[in-house]
């Protein structure tokens, strides 16, 4: 069953310095008051596993918490790229960091086959296309039914999976809504994990059979994080910040502005800052 | 009719045209969104829209900024999650047309969204190639719009982030691949079709105004016209409200987020 | 877009004979009403796909429409056994039937593959189970990273799915709830497909983003059958008439009895005859 | 304290009080579900019940007649879709303790519930296996439960339907298995364990009243006795009453639908 913590301990009982960590959001629901978390606490040398980067590990990446990145599409969706990612990987600043670069489609099977226990993901990918040669982790494998040649990808195997959602009972079960990415399949494919939500109630009603919930069993933390998402948004609950997302580039760009807004938001601010945002569109 | 219109705008115009009543379109951000909904919005009331987000014939009223945008979710039939998407949707075969668009483009179609320069010394780091790599081989077909300019139109291409027709002629089904590709590249100045043999981008359709002249020049190979050229009908004024409305809107609802 | 048809219809255009069919839901939402009507239009030849053959391939084998059967579990749940299934695959009356036997896993992995488009499943299974012994459709394969083996099988690829759902709506789009088995995958992984349901609805409300729904044109046949999986049962409508399957085991066991039970209930009757299930529980 | 009771009964509860609050269980139909049931209801009010049908942390009120009753799904907390319960629940190594059944058992507890005689030519045809082959192998232990009969209990299983502890010692090991296995036998006259080392099953518990030559000349084997066999308690009221209540619910309901 979930601890019911609060976020500052669920990152301390959960992130350690090296993991393979997945902080997941498909645009919606986006675990930026746990990546600012992650910040305060100094986390290092993490290998950030995430389909797309967007600011919540730009601001990481820039922080110093990186090693690695594996992801598909590196930019700031709509307005352009990832100024911190890009130094990091292009300057070395604030340190070194590697990638690894993939398909939508690879990440999304990796996950999958993460979630389902498998060693790797096999899927009719990468056909022609160069990354292949680029990135080892892209190997062939034959259909023994057919002969056909399909693609291969190592399961993602996660040491800690972070995500939001919208709801979770007392007893630490979750409720995703909308569009649900692959929180669930992050969550299943991680030693431990915790979930920031919007709000925790007494039981998740109505019952839908089939909602996309994850059972409390599943996962190590669950924290009360009401507009935890913002920049992002939650369905149901408030609107994409799509101005901030466009601010970022300005703020992202220079150094010493990203340093300012890192201090004055993240590190002089505790989770309690987000819950401004989850009230602003109530 | 109004004939004031961006070349931007023809451009939009002519990719939403292609597009048929029964299409299942996988969707990206930009002006394939734009030419989708606005095919939804004129001619083509049935066409189904897919976005990678999951989002399952989406309906739109304003254009998203990013995939993963709630407008796609609560217009929906229906959300699945990303791997079921990729697995039972893309890679299942229900897509007939898929859009992509990129930073180069060869005389065969191959795109490159990935680094301008060597991969690991790239001169510009670009986004990456999203979902490309498979939408480009598991969709019936695929419409490229891009921006004509020659540094994108460009004789060798830096990475191969997605194949088009390889090197040429069967190249394609060489790589184990048998939908049919890029049918058309849809530009603001022309529409290209791959030569029916040889699968060199060929244009066949000159937007109004335009010279084969202004084409070569914006070209970075030395490019094809068909036989008979054709001139793309000018935007009607139903065509041009219906796409203006559609941004305005959009402009509205995202300036309101700010 | 499905095509709203009658019964009769939607079987006459989409199945043939020596087609590879599947009959799905678990337990919950089996196609009697359809399963029927394949009697009555005298199909045979078919190769007939089941997680579970039931009592819907008892009275289809029985009445000589099956060539093969392909299934993990051939009993009566908390009943006893098949007998037409036995007789046919014993005795060869009223014809002879081959089988291909897999486990739950499977089958289930199978039915996945085939709606991913994939030739072939991947799974940890069949370790040390005989199984792979008499199954030639039992492969093994190699993870090309871990090395380790696991076991592969053909995905289904079927040339037509017929399944029961609670509701569609006027363009065809499909509702399922409660338990869902394989259904979904069985019409994704169809050319064809038939979907009946317990009601035509105008629009598919409340906008539940994460429903289980297939949307209409990947449907062949919407068919309108109220009550249409009695004795099976469909939530929210109608319970599963267990007692009918404890009356099974008698009516089966004897082909005299089995086949004066077909007349009377399935070759002198129209899919009308099971409105009044829909009815009694309502 | 009431000592009526079947062997049957003591089956279940010995069964039942094998479970803890913490474990996660996938659930046959049969003995497995009542003995998963009445835990729940007495000494492990937490314990997680899944069934094959995709439905989980189930709390039925009465037990199903089939793993897919509609009283399964009603008091889940989610159902999923078979390939989601089968790939990220057994397969993803979430299940603590399985239960399995079968109409043939040799020393080691490999499981047959496919043909007596031989597979292509059977004496008897059984159901098949359902989904003990992956069940045997993916959870974290096996518990089975069987009434204890010589035909049953056999020198020589006809086939191998699920593996247990394969030839004794480390064989499951060489099958690239890395879960327990049979740790427990559970059947109407005692309670059987894998020796540790040869993995042979040994009588760890007899039930009341039942003596060492009944259970020798119900086993198809020379059945090994632990150095220490204790006596299983015997069911306490509350056990029964509970039991017999879950029982008693369940055939009012099954009646009620006829």
């Amino acid at each position: 069953m979930a601890a019911i913590l609060s976020l500052a301990q669920a990152v301390e009982d959960n992130l350690k310095d090296g993991d393979i960590v997945a902080m997941e959001g498909f645009t919606h629901l986006i675990p930026f008051a746990a990546g600012h978390e992650v910040i305060r606490q100094g986390r290092k040398r993490l290998n950030l596993i995430r389909m797309t980067p967007d600011l919540i590990y730009d601001q990481m990446i820039g922080m110093g918490c990186a090693e690695k990145v594996v992801f598909f599409w590196g930019g700031n969706p709509g307005v352009g790229s990832l100024p911190r990612f890009r130094d990091a990987h292009e300057n070395g600043w604030p340190n070194k960091i590697t990638i690894e670069e993939h398909s939508h489609a690879a990440m999304a099977n990796a996950f999958d086959a993460g979630a389902a226990g498998l060693p790797f993901a096999v899927f009719r990918g990468y056909r022609g296309a160069e990354l292949k040669r680029v990135n080892p982790n892209i190997k062939d494998i034959t259909c023994p039914f057919t002969g056909e040649k399909l693609a291969a990808v190592p399961a993602l195997k996660l040491d800690v999976a972070i995500v939001h959602a919208q709801k979770a009972d007392i007893r630490g079960n979750v409720l995703f809504e909308g569009i649900v990415g692959v929180q669930k399949q992050a969550v299943l494919a991680a030693k431990r994990s915790i979930v920031t939500v919007e709000e925790i109630v007494d039981t998740l009603e109505p019952h839908l059979p089939n909602a996309v919930i994850l059972p409390g069993w599943t996962v190590s933390a669950v924290v009360h994080v009401p507009g935890g998402a913002h920049p992002s948004y939650a369905h149901g609950y408030y609107k994409r910040d799509n101005a901030f997302y466009k601010k970022w580039d300005a703020i992202s760009r220079d150094r010493d502005s990203f340093r300012v807004w890192i201090g004055e938001h993240v590190l002089r601010k505790d989770p309690d800052a987000f819950a401004v945002h989850a009230k602003k569109a109530a | 009719m109004s004939m004031n219109y961006t070349p931007a705008e023809m451009m939009t115009i002519a990719a939403a045209r292609a597009l048929a009543n029964n299409d299942v379109c996988f969707v990206g951000i930009g002006a394939p969104s734009a030419a989708c909904n606005l095919a939804r919005l004129t001619h083509a009331p049935d066409i189904v829209l897919i976005y990678e987000s999951g989002t399952i014939e989406t309906k739109p009223n304003i254009l998203p900024l990013s995939i993963g945008d709630g407008e796609l979710c609560e217009t929906a039939l229906v959300t699945v999650s990303v791997p079921e998407m990729f697995r039972y949707w893309l890679q299942g075969g229900r897509v007939t047309t898929g859009f992509l668009g990129g930073a180069q483009i060869d005389k065969f179609a191959n795109l490159n969204t990935t680094v301008v320069g060597p991969y690991e010394k790239p001169e510009v780091r670009l986004p990456g190639g999203g979902g490309a790599p498979e939408i480009a081989t598991s969709c019936g077909q695929i419409f490229i719009t891009m921006s004509h300019k020659k540094r994108a139109f460009v004789e060798k291409i830096d990475f191969v982030t997605s194949l088009g027709h390889g090197k040429g002629g069967d190249d394609r089904a060489k790589h184990g691949v048998t939908t049919a590709g890029p049918t058309k590249v849809l530009t603001d100045l022309c529409v290209m079709e791959p030569d029916a043999k040889s699968k060199e981008l060929t244009v066949v359709s000159l937007h109004p105004g335009v010279t084969r002249e202004k084409v070569i020049e914006s070209t970075g190979w030395r490019i094809k016209f068909a036989d008979k050229v054709a001139v793309t009908p000018a935007p009607t004024a139903q065509e041009l409200k219906v796409l203006r409305e559609l941004q305005a809107r959009t402009k509205a609802a995202h300036g309101e987020a700010a």
